[in-house]
């Protein structure tokens, strides 16, 4: 019997090859999503899809989404990329040709999205990514868009926001090198103050590795080089390390963080220490009125946790791509509508979210404000001040 | 078992084919040829002896040739599945008919038709993109694991850096394929036609081969002296310090990652111009490239470790003082073998780059050796198809689990089993895949295959098939 | 001229001295022995002739060649051969591949031409597997040629490993300790297939053992050594009547 | 540049970022060398043994501190011994459900390391899916104080961490070395056959040894927790596979080795850090571990193994 073993996988081939094409319906809006649920940053993923869900149930409950006079269910289907690139890629290619969604949502972080964003780009479907601040992932892709501002941008913000709020002349960073995000922003960090104070002004430009616990070296060096700043541009769970680590081994002045300290629960992890801190971000949370309001507190009951600049910039990404399907309307043919949508998107002008107006420019990027915030003494985000390009 | 194999087999095609008719798929044509398929299998399961022998295949070598005929005459096809189904299927009748008079062109044979086959599925868009980056991901793992197997497993060292000359084969051809057919940042305009991409690209995989192979020798070097759980420490620091070196080059961009690949892959579809043959073929070229790598790579090692040269590093790994003594130059050996894994992770590397269209030095961190020695040791040490089997095993199921996942949570939900605020989410991949293997080592201790190959165990299938 | 001349060699491990000056001629075709107690170094001679050590002092010379830094592989390819106390087949691979491997470094063809199976892969291949027949047969061992050793009965994996140090043609052959684990039916067997081989093969054998009983009914010549120095040597009477090796075998009842 | 009297301070601030950070590794690297030192097993697992023990540390600790209102020195007292008695329970089914099965039916050695490598991979994505996602912050059971000594800063809990690997290495020195379980230990890792004809159960005597390692990393976890008060479920992959280094470098299998091996990893990793560019830190450290093994082929205090021919 073993001579014909070899027919069980060929029929099991054959079944998949005649197997039942996935009935298509008709009045849904099917957007994807591709996040990071598992690997480094698992909060992250986490996060964009509890948004997700809680504007799908917002409008769907609503009776569904409104294109031409007709209602629309919308579908979202969540796909892991466990933060590592070639897994990002298929899981983009999977949610296009499997799945055929209209757009889709992410990744998030810069290593995922940047490949990720050639695989949309090439298959022609719209792809916004809520959070990478990297160039690379918009550059030179027509269909690939992102919902907040550039590393570029955020650099010379903070660079500028130091040297006006605290007159300083000599700054430190400590960042993770083997990371895309946070070396960029350091570059761009060190590039926009060394314009500013001369070269030689950022006295302290240490590294560590992905993963790292200890920056007792590091920050031993940077107590000694005599600056006035440490920038720490590096994610929510390491920014509470850094910081303790920072106060044991004498250092008193203030710390400047970035965007990427809201991503997740920075004050669950990081108690008193972080407090008086500032950070730019995408938006703040305390003082906030209308929508911004309204998402807060819903969401804040709902998953029992203030959402983070990850969830806001996801809803706000989310709302891109329906006011863009709204404004394109629906034909039915998939690749058609594609293409519609992504040439919507470009022209959108001043969509209101949550984090601020968005208008894209030619390249795929939003035209937007930082918030500079100060972490107060109840450990809330605080608006402090608000920096345009 | 025996005695219900056959009527389940015949049942389930016989199922099949009525579910074609009455779904509406096979036309009249394709129906009488099913029913002659049909007949001829249930012929063949409950025929004598000589029926078993001959009449199955001669049912569907004269099926194959019609659906070749059909092919050329007028495409009349209603599914290309069907077609391709039954070219494998002719193609290996005619094999089992004729292929006693030439045995060496038996694999080579079958692996053009299904080089063919996949060509044409991906061609026609019945298969998607998502499925072909299944399959290339399958080729480069199966490339990754029987690579790492010669090491780990005919030599017995435990190499645990396999990801480490992956980066630098990944590195050195992408950087070449780029600077040579690609616009870029660091290397600006490309400094040949793009158009010839398609001969330049497994130039360029060579010259990364051999810059993973160079790899291999610095890691032989201390191997003459050092063994076992020393090595080892040696393989993952040589792939910390690659990983390093290149997140500090930030030339080639450094932990940001290099990209540019994928304007390669799609300059390759220009090729035929070259000849002034203007096609608007579309061929899926990476996958082309991958298969032909994986067949390379198995190719390669089968015959190293056939030969009595390579059977040296058994005699190492078995008994390496008996193999000193007894005239195997250790040194030379164990120099050969590591070039040679290193060398063929750097071509896995390399095609993975440019399936991906984007390298990261992370993308090669402790995780993907990690993933390396699990499809080895699942294997079994020392045998090649048990490596195969392993890659595919894993490769399938790692993308199965992100439709089985969302069925298994709503099944449960069902049930009531879990509390309706609790989702199984994709986190349990990664869990269930590694209790797979602690499962199936309690139950095979040995790897799946243990340290035999596949014809092994089905001695039907060297009909099919020879390794020497 | 002797077939190996091995002259004042001494092997130094740390502080101990495993070989003290030791010396010998083996001349053509000779069958000659090698005895003494548990620990006394002969082993450790045998393992500098076939280069696994580099000794400390003294020379070593091979058909007339000195071996010093040679890799034993190398020493092999001269035409030195040796079988192991505890027998070091390899396992899992068949006793042909067993053979066929010893022939290793007479391989002409390298990584290129076993991977394009060029014509001199082909010609070597079929002579080695021709030729490790060739031994089996002749050592009525051919019935187990796809056997793995570790299948084989003990006194079959003697008799392959002798099977694989003689199918390279050696000019000396090294037994050690060939009579180790047998039982008294085997050791009639191996007494006769040691005569057997010395009569029909151009060689020299060279052989540690203890049983007296293959020692002096086959060896021409007996040398015994004690803590890495040779104490005595001669024909087997001269041997057994020797009063320092019945002193070295049995202790000295004087104290 | 720190020049003089800076440099020195700089010298000896480092010096002791690199003992507490080199406890840890130390600490680790300990249970890496005790299990391999008996069976020869690399327990990859060892790594996310130690990552379990944090969470562990961190459920007792939040639940007196949050049922008993007891003071913070008391449920640290209370809680070491229950983390380690929990952490120990965890690495002991580890070795029967997966190691024991297979060592009974005679798998080869790297099968069983691999094995411990999915098991690692098993803790950590079982803990991501059963706790979900949220990193956790280790509540602070003892005020940190820092100490000044001129530019050199000082906390109790260094003090501590430094203190208790040093403790820990005495304690298992003389385990292995003193006792009669010990003697057995060594026995084993010597002839695996004979021991059960001596009259001793082996098994007995590595589920002890599994108790020991998975304690000491229970307390590895704890204090780790309390110094780097963020637990992630991949906190233990990092330190593991460094430490598993760690173990190498000193000679695996000897206590010894293994204790120095954690520091010197520590001490290159933080000089290196602190004196060289930062950004090589990686690629020099690993660069020097090579050369050490280069000099060493058996680590600093392995010995190579005579093989009788």
């Amino acid at each position: 019997m073993k001579r014909y073993a070899w027919l069980i996988p060929v029929l099991l081939l054959a079944l998949i090859g005649f197997g039942p094409p996935l009935a298509a319906a008709e009045d849904v809006i099917k957007i994807g999503f591709n996040i990071e649920l598992t690997g480094d940053i698992p909060d992250v993923g986490e996060a964009s899809k509890n948004a997700a869900e809680y504007l799908k149930n917002q409008i769907n409950n609503a009776g569904g989404f409104d294109v031409g006079g007709k209602k629309y269910k919308l579908q979202f289907i969540y796909e892991d990329n466990e933060a590592k690139a070639e897994s990002a890629v298929s899981a983009a290619q999977k949610l296009i040709t499997q799945d055929e969604v209209l757009a889709i949502v992410g990744p998030q972080a810069s290593k995922q999205a940047v490949p990720a964003g050639e695989a949309a780009n090439n298959l022609e479907t719209p792809m916004i990514s809520p959070w990478s601040t990297n160039p690379n992932t918009t550059k030179d892709r027509p269909y690939v868009f992102r919902g907040c501002f550039l590393d570029p941008f955020q650099g010379p913000v903070v660079a500028k926001f130091v040297t006006e709020e605290f007159k300083a002349k000599k700054a430190a960073v400590l960042y993770d090198i083997a990371s895309d995000y946070p070396k960029g922003l350091a570059e761009f960090f060190k590039a926009a103050f060394e314009q500013m104070h001369g070269a030689g002004s950022i006295v302290a430009f240490e590294t560590f590795t992905t993963k790292d616990k200890d920056f007792s070296a590091q920050l031993t060096k940077i107590v000694a080089s005599g600056a006035e700043i440490l920038f720490v541009p590096q994610y929510y769970n390491e920014v509470p390390m850094i910081i303790k680590q920072a106060k044991q081994l004498g250092w008193t002045k203030p710390i400047m963080g970035a965007d990427a300290w809201a991503g997740g629960d920075l004050m669950g992890l990081c108690g008193d220490d972080c407090k008086g801190h500032f950070f730019p971000a995408h938006y703040s949370n305390v003082g906030a009125k209308g929508e911004t309001k309204q998402f807060i507190d819903n969401y804040t009951e709902l998953y029992k946790k203030t959402p983070d600049d990850v969830a806001a910039l996801t809803y706000d990404a989310i709302g891109v791509v329906l006011a863009a399907i709204k404004q394109a309307g629906l034909t039915g043919k998939v690749k058609k509508d594609r293409t519609a949508i992504m040439e919507a998107m470009g022209k959108l002008k001043d969509y209101p979210g949550i984090t601020g107006t968005m208008t894209f420019k030619p390249d795929g990027d939003p035209i937007k404000c930082a918030v500079v915030v100060k972490i107060n003494n109840e450990g809330k985000f605080e608006f402090y001040k608000s920096v345009c390009p | 078992m025996k005695n219900y194999t056959k009527p389940i087999l015949a049942a389930g095609l016989w199922a099949m084919i009525a579910w074609l008719f009455l779904s509406g798929r096979a036309d009249g044509y394709w129906l009488v040829a099913l029913i002659l398929w049909g007949g001829g299998a249930t012929f063949a399961f409950y025929g004598g002896e000589r029926a078993r022998e001959y009449g199955f295949w001669v049912v569907l070598g004269t099926l194959s040739v019609g659906a070749w005929w059909l092919f050329f005459q007028d495409r009349r096809m209603d599914s290309d599945w069907i077609l391709c189904i039954h070219l494998l299927l002719g193609a290996m009748g005619l094999v089992r008919l004729f292929g006693r008079a030439a045995p060496a062109w038996n694999a080579p044979f079958l692996l053009a038709v299904l080089l063919f086959c996949l060509v044409w599925l991906s061609y026609q868009e019945s298969i998607n993109v998502y499925f072909q980056s299944v399959l290339m991901f399958t080729g480069i793992n199966i490339i990754m694991a029987t690579s790492l197997n010669l090491v780990n497993g005919y030599m017995g060292e435990f190499n645990c850096g396999h990801a480490g000359p992956m980066a630098v084969g990944a590195y050195v051809s992408s950087l070449m394929t780029v600077a040579l057919f690609g616009k870029s940042q660091v290397f600006g305009d490309p400094s040949l036609s793009p158009a010839l991409a398609l001969f330049g690209f497994p130039f360029c995989l060579l010259v990364g081969m051999a810059a993973a192979a160079f790899i291999g020798f610095l890691i032989s070097i201390p191997s003459f002296k050092t063994r076992g759980d020393y090595l080892a420490i040696i393989t993952i620091a040589v792939s910390y310090i690659i990983k390093s070196t290149i997140e500090n080059m930030n030339v080639i961009g450094g932990a940001r990652g290099f990209m540019g690949m994928g304007q390669v892959t799609q300059a390759m579809d220009k090729a035929p111009q070259v000849f002034g043959l203007k096609t608007s073929w579309d061929l899926p070229w990476m996958m082309i490239w991958v298969f032909l790598g994986t067949v390379f790579s198995v190719w390669l090692l089968r015959r190293f470790v056939t030969s009595t040269y390579g059977k040296g590093i058994i005699a190492i790994c078995q008994d390496e003082i008996a193999a000193e003594i007894m005239s195997v130059n250790t040194n030379r050996m164990k120099i050969a073998a590591f070039m040679l894994s290193s060398g063929l992770a750097g071509l896995a590397g390399g095609l993975l780059a440019h399936a991906i269209g984007y390298v990261n030095p992370s993308t090669f961190n402790i995780l993907k050796s990690t993933e390396a020695l699990l499809m080895v040791y699942l294997g079994g040490m020392g045998s090649l198809s048990g490596s195969v089997i392993a890659a595919v095993l894993f490769t399938v199921l790692v993308d199965a689990l992100r439709f089985i996942i969302p069925i298994l949570n709503s099944a449960l939900h069902w049930a009531h089993l879990i509390p309706s605020s609790y989702e199984v989410s994709q986190v349990w991949k990664w869990v269930l895949i590694p209790l797979l293997l602690v499962v199936i080592m309690r139950w095979r201790p040995e790897g799946l295959m243990g340290n035999r190959e596949l014809t092994d165990y089905f001695p039907g299938l060297r009909d099919y098939f020879r390794f020497k | 001229m002797a077939l190996l001349d091995v002259k004042d060699v001494t092997q130094q491990f740390g502080g101990l001295r495993a070989v003290s000056s030791f010396s010998v001629a083996l001349e053509e075709r000779e069958l000659v022995g090698l005895i003494g107690p548990n620990g006394a170094g002969k082993t450790t001679i045998f393992n500098l002739v076939s280069g696994f050590y580099q000794p400390t002092m003294g020379t070593i010379r091979f058909k007339d060649q000195p071996t010093a830094g040679l890799k034993p592989n190398h020493v092999t390819t001269l035409g030195v051969s040796r079988t192991f106390q505890n027998i070091r087949l390899w396992n899992d691979m068949t006793v042909l591949d067993n053979i066929r491997v010893a022939h290793h470094s007479q391989l002409s063809y390298g990584f290129f031409g076993c991977s394009f199976r060029s014509a001199r892969y082909r010609d070597q291949e079929k002579d080695i597997t021709a030729n490790a027949m060739k031994t089996l047969e002749a050592l009525d061992l051919d019935q187990y040629a796809d056997e793995f050793p570790k299948n084989l009965p003990y006194g079959t994996r003697r008799k392959v490993e002798i099977a694989r140090a003689l199918s390279i043609h050696p000019r000396l052959l090294m037994l050690d300790e060939p009579a180790a684990g047998l039982n008294t039916a085997d050791l009639t067997g191996l007494i006769d297939l040691i005569g057997w081989i010395h009569k029909e093969f151009p060689i020299t054998i060279w052989m540690i053992e203890h049983q007296m009983q293959v020692v002096m009914s086959l060896c021409q010549r007996i040398q015994v050594i004690d803590f890495g120095a040779t104490i005595a040597e001669g024909t087997p009477t001269e041997i057994q009547n020797n009063p320092a090796v019945i002193k070295a075998y049995l202790g000295d009842d004087t104290i | 540049m720190p020049w003089g009297g800076a440099l020195l301070a700089s010298i000896l601030q480092n010096t002791l970022n690199a003992l507490q950070w080199g406890s840890f590794y130390s600490l680790i690297a300990l249970g890496y060398c005790l299990v391999y030192g008996v069976l020869l097993l690399i327990n990859f697992a060892h790594g996310d043994v130690y990552m379990v023990g944090a969470y562990i540390a961190f459920f007792v600790a939040t639940f007196l501190l949050a049922s008993g209102g007891l003071p913070g020195w008391v449920v640290l007292a209370v809680t070491v011994p229950i983390t380690m008695v929990l952490t120990a329970a965890v690495g002991v089914t580890l070795e029967r459900v997966a190691y024991r099965p297979l060592r009974r039916k005679g798998a080869h050695r790297l099968y069983v390391v691999v094995t411990a490598l999915m098991c690692g991979i098993i803790l950590e994505n079982g803990n991501l899916a059963l706790l979900g996602a949220a990193s956790r912050a280790f509540p602070e059971l003892v005020t940190t104080t820092v100490f000044s000594l001129g530019d050199v800063k000082l906390t109790n809990l260094k003090v501590a961490v430094i203190v208790v690997a040093i403790g820990s290495f005495l304690i298992l020195e003389t385990i292995v070395s003193r006792t009669k379980i010990g003697m057995a230990m060594r026995a084993l890792s010597y002839d695996r056959f004979a021991l059960p004809l001596m009259g001793i159960p082996p098994d007995t005597v590595i589920v002890f040894t599994f108790v020991l390692g998975s304690s000491f990393a229970a307390l590895a976890g704890l204090l780790f927790a309390m110094s780097y008060p963020v637990l992630d479920p991949y906190m233990g992959a990092m330190v593991g596979w460094k430490a598993f280094i760690a173990a190498v470098v000193g000679g695996i299998g000897e206590i010894r080795g293994a204790f120095a091996g954690g520091f010197l990893l520590g001490f290159v990793e933080i000089m290196v850090a602190a004196f060289l560019p930062s950004t090589f830190r990686d690629l020099i450290a690993f660069t020097i571990l090579l050369f050490i093994l280069w000099m060493k082929p058996t680590g600093l205090f392995g010995v190579a193994r005579f093989q009788k021919i």
